[in-house]
């Protein structure tokens, strides 16, 4: 890996100089900038909300700033619009999926680059464009069918192919491996490094501390809209380094394991099956214990929670929640029974993005009765869940402006009201900054004393280590694994979970 | 099942205030968007009393209110249904139906029952097209394109083709008359109007309407009864139409199977210029009817100025296309 | 348009289509050769027609006035012991399937087809067929096109009756209003026409209203409020049918103005028969529906029998109102049967 | 054949695990969608010749063509603008002004230049409902509900109100003759089709729609022009229309203002019950096609069997919503 002491002594491939963004009610961006150095991989630190997105797509021509410049090859250019961008070379893997779910994968990574003359498209050469980069990132889904039928993995693969088959100079990927598991991210980081020494430059958002230490050349680092600091790897001691720059105090590290002994069973599943998903699936979640749920993306473990809550078709022997026998065919009776499922896709499963923040706190059971609303007590309930939370957006406002990690407050938060005995968190820091993850981390564990069963989905291999008293893997549908803590390592994790 | 428990680590240190802030902007800015509307419906009455004095006069108001009422009533229903991100296509032929309905039911109970017979004919019009959108999952535009069809076949089967006239005394009056010397049916819809925002803020339902728009997924896996909220629209909806069906026989003192057919495109379009979303998650009652109220003061302007039909029709399709931009572009500039 | 004599520009296309045909495909033109439906009987007994088939396809079923041709028509099926079919289209507006229906019927082969087209020009392929399979064609009512035959009032006429009418009821004259059909459809523009020029021939009558009703009872409820609002000194309204008529009541009855204003539709349908009987319209311009059906069969018939008809059977335009409601209309609103054996 | 949003390229044997078997799979699910449609209008048209031979006619079956072939180029068009997301409620009017021009051009020009006139007044209405709706952000139902008043008007203004009569025999020989023995109107809409489906699975421009409506923001993320393609859309919707208009105008030997209107919902349904998606981003040209020519069937044959007008309203509404739940069932279960 090569290391950079300083900045090079070349022109940077991107500089981007006091750019100024502001949103109705928030300045995203406050005098931002960023110098990115041909052949580096460039990584962009900041917590949520820090203005890395705003900062990218304004470098991608998705946004215009207010003000403030940005220069490529030493030259300054205006970018109004993708295109400007996509035709000098800069390529961008957006932070939300974006994908045409009806097209498949070779027509999505040529998509407004198709080869052929005169309107007409050359199927032949854009096959022979995209099957490659497709390939070379370890794609392994058909490339024929919609990518819509694809796991979210795969259509995240999609979309970095369309960065690398465009051969773009400089790629942009704002948290490329936020739903990617271990094996697939090391996948990407393999390609990251070959487009890195045939001399491409690569800006990189991630929250995941240790791929950043992994993978970066240089690390910039944003708090609230400012460039707190650049640095060269070798300036970095280590993530404590990154998370002081970021946050700007200490945080306690991973690891947050139980202490006491887990009580009564308090979830229990005989034999669940999903039809074609989920095969006989039998596992106990004990209170007080937090079992982690490991596995490849597509295993079925998101299938397994929404088939338990009844939001997929299933079929089991019996389902227990706290030692009650519960019949669960709709997520209402899931909650009724005791179950708090906290979704992977927080922004379509999780949230209503157009409501306030007080209406999504509240959403299992608005306050009030006879089918009444009382909003005043909504906002109460509201604001003193997230004030806990220590969220400072005041609850009237739309949920949808704020930030991820903010916006998995609000599904705790709703949650946190419901009296469940039962826990499943789905990828609950799935593009979510080290500090609110630490605080997710310390509530998860928190419920855990307070006496409930926690179980959690996770493709965050270090958070599953970490956090968890005992691991399940789960391979193609099916459980293949039940680790103690103690025996579990990344390797013996990856290789159930691999088969 | 639901008490709060308090689960919630606590944040050392003062807690922020969380419930103040947005509040007076957002209710400025709504407040704004319906103001925008009522102003353009005072500019266009302003501008027609310019040009035929006689038509700034309180009876004519009134009139135009009148007029208003019926479309209004179902462009509120309408509202509902818009909400939850679908569209009700069907509601012109509810209204045949429901009309015909209380117009025979007249001749054979008394008033008040035919009249609530009719409305519940068009709730059941409306559970109908519910069902079969949630059961079935298909659109709910094609759902209701298919009822549209359905509805008014039955409408004419029902009638045999026939209008029922002879509408009892007491009907007409219930529905037609006047209460404290305002004509019931601005009542009615005033009432619509207000119990529907009503229930839009202060019921789950209403709470629940909009998170079905805004997503359904997440509402379901908010463990709310999405089909059945849903269904709930189109019930509204049906009862809306139904009820503007009872209004319309009270006001002609006759049931046609065909009334109502021109009424759809209108309550649509009074619906999207009073603000709501044909996406869903987004919409005013109060906006229906004011969209509503500016329809029939355009066209009560443009009979007073004894304009051509050929360019009425010109007039009323710029007027919608306009109106929406005025808003748009008013908004924009809020925003910004 | 086209059914008086004088309106010309009402040439359906392929009416010279016809050539091999046994019968004259004629078109109206200036001049042409008219007999007064009372009269069509004078041509000698009716022939029996058994073992005929007859295919009729109406505008729509959905008023009345076209199930009053349907009464007419199946009478005189009855009476002349054919066999008729008849179809209509969902509305007066629906041109397309009505093409649709007729061409289905005329592939069906019919011995003799009565049709009341949508439009002027909508049905003219299933004419044209009919036209090359040589049967006779009889053109009931309205959208008078190249036929044989064609059974119906002149629309004009309807307008043109309406305001002497409402001069008649108003010797000192004043302002009087029009309620119009659907914009475009031929009878509206026909009767919008008649009336129209009605009401210049009288100096003291004045026309300061002429607003669309869209053929619906709501829309000229509305129509006529505002109309009343800028012109309470109204006289009289006249309504291009009907349903618009019974709108146009309900509105001067509630501004009160009843006694004032002299109401007169067009179609006679039931619901309007009941107005003229209980005073909320004054008359309505009725073509006697009925006998338009009945006599279409008839004109078919004869036309299968060998027998000329002439080219126009005038339906006539017979202003209804409280003196003679009883002698043209039953208890029940229907046209009176029998009225002119 | 009929897919054009499955429109995955052939692969070689370069990579086959990674692009094999799924697209096979995929090519026989769409030719059954449309295979399923077409099964659907040879029972009817099995079952209503069984109830009346003279319905089984060659004659009839072209006749049924003939008629189809109009509500088709319209449902085609309008496949483009669903296809984007959008919806298009002012081909009936569009059809109506084009076939107005047509005729009016046809008194002084040379018919082909009359046709294409015709045509192009239809692309043009097009393109200003494209123009109104990406430059304002209104939505597209709310636009063409607008404009589809307007236009309406503007037809009756242009002609005056009256009917356009003495078409040139060449007009009616081009559009409305025959081509080896085939009726034009039936060559043009296969052409319309076939060209149609060529367009969305060889061009940018097709595969730019179904970016468009499958994602708007994804399409302008890849540098498409979205306001461009949504236009072309819109235009492509008003030429066909117009194409329809100028050959109602050949077939009829006259144009009318008010003609076209009762086309509107015909199209919509065919579209949809030819499997488009009014969500956009998933369409068929074929299917809007065989949509038409099955609600033509059921027309015909409904009055083959002389069923009265009242309940054929109610079998063609029952038809529009069972067509979409026998795709739905046949779906599910193929994906089960
Ligand atoms: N479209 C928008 N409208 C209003 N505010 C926005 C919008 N997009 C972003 N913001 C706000 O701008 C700020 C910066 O957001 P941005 O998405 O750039 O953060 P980020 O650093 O990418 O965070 P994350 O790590 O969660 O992705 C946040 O406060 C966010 O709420
Ligand atoms: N055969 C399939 N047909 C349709 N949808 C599928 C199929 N397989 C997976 N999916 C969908 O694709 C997504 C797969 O997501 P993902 O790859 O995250 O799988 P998962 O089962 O959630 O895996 P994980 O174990 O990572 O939670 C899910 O939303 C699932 O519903
Ligand atoms: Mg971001
Ligand atoms: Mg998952």
């Amino acid at each position: 890996m090569s290391v950079t002491t300083d900045a090079p002594a070349v022109t940077p491939l991107l500089e981007a100089r006091d750019l100024v963004k502001t949103y109705p009610g928030v300045r995203a961006l406050d005098g931002v900038s960023l110098r990115v150095f041909p052949g580096e991989v460039h990584a962009l630190l900041g917590e949520n909300g820090a203005g890395k997105s705003t900062l990218l797509k304004a470098l991608f021509g998705a946004h215009r700033p207010d003000s403030g410049t940005i220069a490529f090859e030493g030259e300054e250019v205006q970018l109004a619009r993708p295109g400007d961008a996509i035709d000098r070379g800069i390529a961008m893997v957006h932070q939300e999926l974006s994908l045409i779910p009806q097209l498949n994968a070779i027509q999505n990574v040529v998509l407004g680059r198709e080869a052929g003359s005169a309107g007409w498209i050359d199927w032949r050469r854009a096959r022979r464009e995209a099957v490659p980069a497709l390939a070379k990132l370890g794609f392994s889904a058909s490339a024929a069918v919609p990518v819509g039928r694809l796991s979210v993995a795969q259509q995240q693969l999609v979309e970095l192919a369309r960065a690398v088959a465009a051969g773009a100079r400089l790629i942009i990927m704002d948290e490329p491996t936020a739903s990617l598991t271990t094996h697939e991210s090391d996948q990407l980081f393999e390609v990251i490094r070959q487009l890195r020494s045939s001399g491409c430059a690569i800006v990189y958002v991630s929250h995941r501390l240790p791929e950043v230490l992994d993978l970066a050349d240089r690390v910039t680092v944003l708090r609230d809209g400012s460039t707190i600091d650049e640095l060269a790897r070798s300036e970095i001691t280590g993530e404590d380094h990154l998370i002081r720059l970021m946050v700007g105090r200490e945080l306690d590290a991973l690891g947050l394991h139980g202490t006491a002994e887990p009580g009564e069973p308090g979830l229990e599943i005989e034999s669940l099956s999903v039809p074609g998903l989920v095969h006989q699936v039998s596992l106990t979640v004990r209170r007080g214990e937090i079992v982690g749920m490991a596995g490849m993306v597509g295993a079925g473990r998101t299938e397994l929670a929404l088939g338990l809550i009844g939001a997929l078709r299933s079929r089991s022997q019996q389902v227990r929640v706290a030692g009650r026998k519960h019949q669960i065919s709709h997520p209402r009776q899931a909650i009724d029974a005791g179950i708090a499922y906290l979704p992977e896709d927080r922004k379509s499963q999780g949230l209503g993005l157009h409501m306030s923040i007080a209406a999504n706190v509240t959403l299992p059971a608005p306050p009030g009765r006879w089918g009444m609303l009382d909003r005043n007590k909504q906002r109460h309930v509201a604001a003193d869940v997230m004030t806990r939370l220590g969220s400072k957006t005041p609850v009237r406002g739309k949920a949808g402006s704020l930030s991820g990690g903010n916006q998995q407050k609000i599904v705790v938060g709703r949650w946190l009201l419901t009296d469940s005995d039962v826990y499943i968190f789905d990828e609950p820091t799935r593009g979510i900054d080290v500090g609110a993850k630490g605080e997710i981390h310390r509530l998860m564990r928190r419920l855990a004393d307070d006496g409930k069963a926690v179980l959690m989905i996770s493709s965050d291999l270090p958070e599953v280590l970490g956090m968890s008293d005992r691991i399940l893997v789960m391979r193609r549908g099916r459980i293949v694994a039940d680790l103690d803590r103690h025996e579990a390592t990344e390797e013996s994790v990856v290789a159930h979970a691999a088969g | 099942m639901n008490a709060t428990t308090q689960t919630a680590p606590d944040v050392d240190g003062a807690l922020p205030d969380l419930l103040g802030g947005v509040s007076w902007a957002d209710r400025i800015r709504s407040a704004a968007r319906g103001a925008g509307l009522v102003a353009v419906i005072i500019i266009l009455f302003v501008a027609f009393t310019i040009a035929r004095p006689s038509f700034g006069s309180g009876d004519n108001m009134v009139a135009i209110l009148l007029q208003a009422s019926v479309v209004g009533v179902m462009a509120i229903g309408q509202t509902y249904v818009l909400l939850t991100g679908g569209i009700d296509l069907s509601i012109g032929s509810i209204v045949a139906v429901s009309a015909i309905s209380a117009g025979m039911f007249a001749h054979s109970m008394p008033a008040p029952v035919a009249i609530l017979g009719g409305i519940a004919v068009g709730a059941l019009a409306g559970l109908a097209n519910g069902l079969l959108i949630t059961l079935t999952g298909i659109t709910p535009f094609v759902v209701t394109l298919g009822t549209m069809s359905i509805y008014s076949g039955v409408a004419l089967i029902i009638a045999g083709g026939r209008a029922v006239y002879d509408i009892p005394q007491l009907f007409k009056d219930l529905l037609a008359g006047r209460m404290v010397g305002v004509p019931i049916p601005i009542v009615l819809v005033i009432a619509f109007a207000v119990g529907s925002a009503l229930v839009m803020k202060f019921t789950r339902f209403g709470e629940y309407l909009i998170a079905v728009g805004g997503s359904a997924q997440t509402a379901r896996l908010a463990g709310i009864n999405v089909k059945g909220i849903t269904t709930g629209a189109y019930v509204l909806s049906g009862a809306g139409a139904g009820l503007a069906g009872a209004i319309l026989v009270a006001r002609l003192g006759a049931a046609d199977p065909t009334i109502g057919a021109d009424l759809l495109l209108t309550a649509i379009a009074a619906t999207v210029m009073g603000g709501t979303k044909l996406s869903g998650g987004e919409g005013s009652m109060f906006g229906a009817l004011f969209g509503a109220v500016l329809i029939a003061t355009l066209t009560a302007g443009l009979t007073a100025l004894n304009v051509q039909a050929f360019y009425q029709q010109v007039a009323v399709g710029a007027a919608i296309i306009i109106a929406l931009l005025v808003d748009r572009i008013a908004r924009r500039e809020r925003t910004a | 348009a086209g059914c008086t004599g004088a309106d010309a520009g009402t040439n359906g296309g392929g009416a010279d289509d016809g050539a091999e045909s046994a019968y004259t495909y004629t078109s109206d033109q200036d001049g042409i050769d008219t007999v007064e439906g009372v009269e069509l009987a004078a041509g000698g007994p009716v022939p029996d027609g058994s073992g005929e088939t007859i295919a009729v396809v109406l505008k729509a079923l959905t008023n009345q006035y076209w199930q009053g041709i349907e009464l007419g028509v199946n009478a005189a099926a009855e009476d002349f012991d054919v066999d008729v079919t008849l179809q209509a289209a969902s509305s007066e507006s629906a041109q397309n399937e009505q093409l649709t229906i007729a061409q289905t019927m005329v592939n069906q082969g019919y011995d003799a087809y009565i049709l009341a087209p949508e439009s002027t020009s909508n049905l003219t392929p299933a004419i044209e067929t009919i036209m090359d399979q040589g049967a006779p064609i009889v053109n009931v009512d309205d959208a008078r096109i190249a036929g044989t035959v064609y059974v119906g009032p002149d629309h004009t006429l309807n307008g043109t009756q309406a305001a002497d009418y409402i001069a008649q009821a108003n010797p000192d004259g004043g302002p009087v209003a029009q309620i119009e059909g659907q914009a475009g459809s031929s009878a509206a523009t026909l009767r919008i026409a008649g009336y129209t020029e009605g009401v210049e021939a009288h100096d003291d009558l004045e026309l300061v209203a002429s607003v669309p009703g869209n053929w619906s009872a709501d829309e000229a409820f509305a129509a006529t409020n505002q109309i009343l609002q800028q012109h309470p000194d109204l006289v009289g309204i006249y309504a291009n049918n009907d349903t618009m008529a019974i709108g146009v009541a309900q509105a001067v009855a509630e501004a009160g103005l009843t006694d004032q204003i002299t109401i007169v539709g067009t179609d006679g349908v039931p619901e309007a028969i009941s107005g003229v009987r209980s005073g909320s319209i004054e008359a309505t311009v009725s073509p006697l529906p009925y006998y338009e059906g009945y006599w279409a069969v008839e004109a078919a018939v004869r036309m299968l029998r060998g027998e000329e008809v002439a080219p126009w059977v005038v339906a006539p335009a017979q202003l209804i109102d409280a003196e003679n409601v009883d002698e043209f209309y039953t208890e029940d609103g229907l046209v009176v049967e029998g009225l002119y054996e």
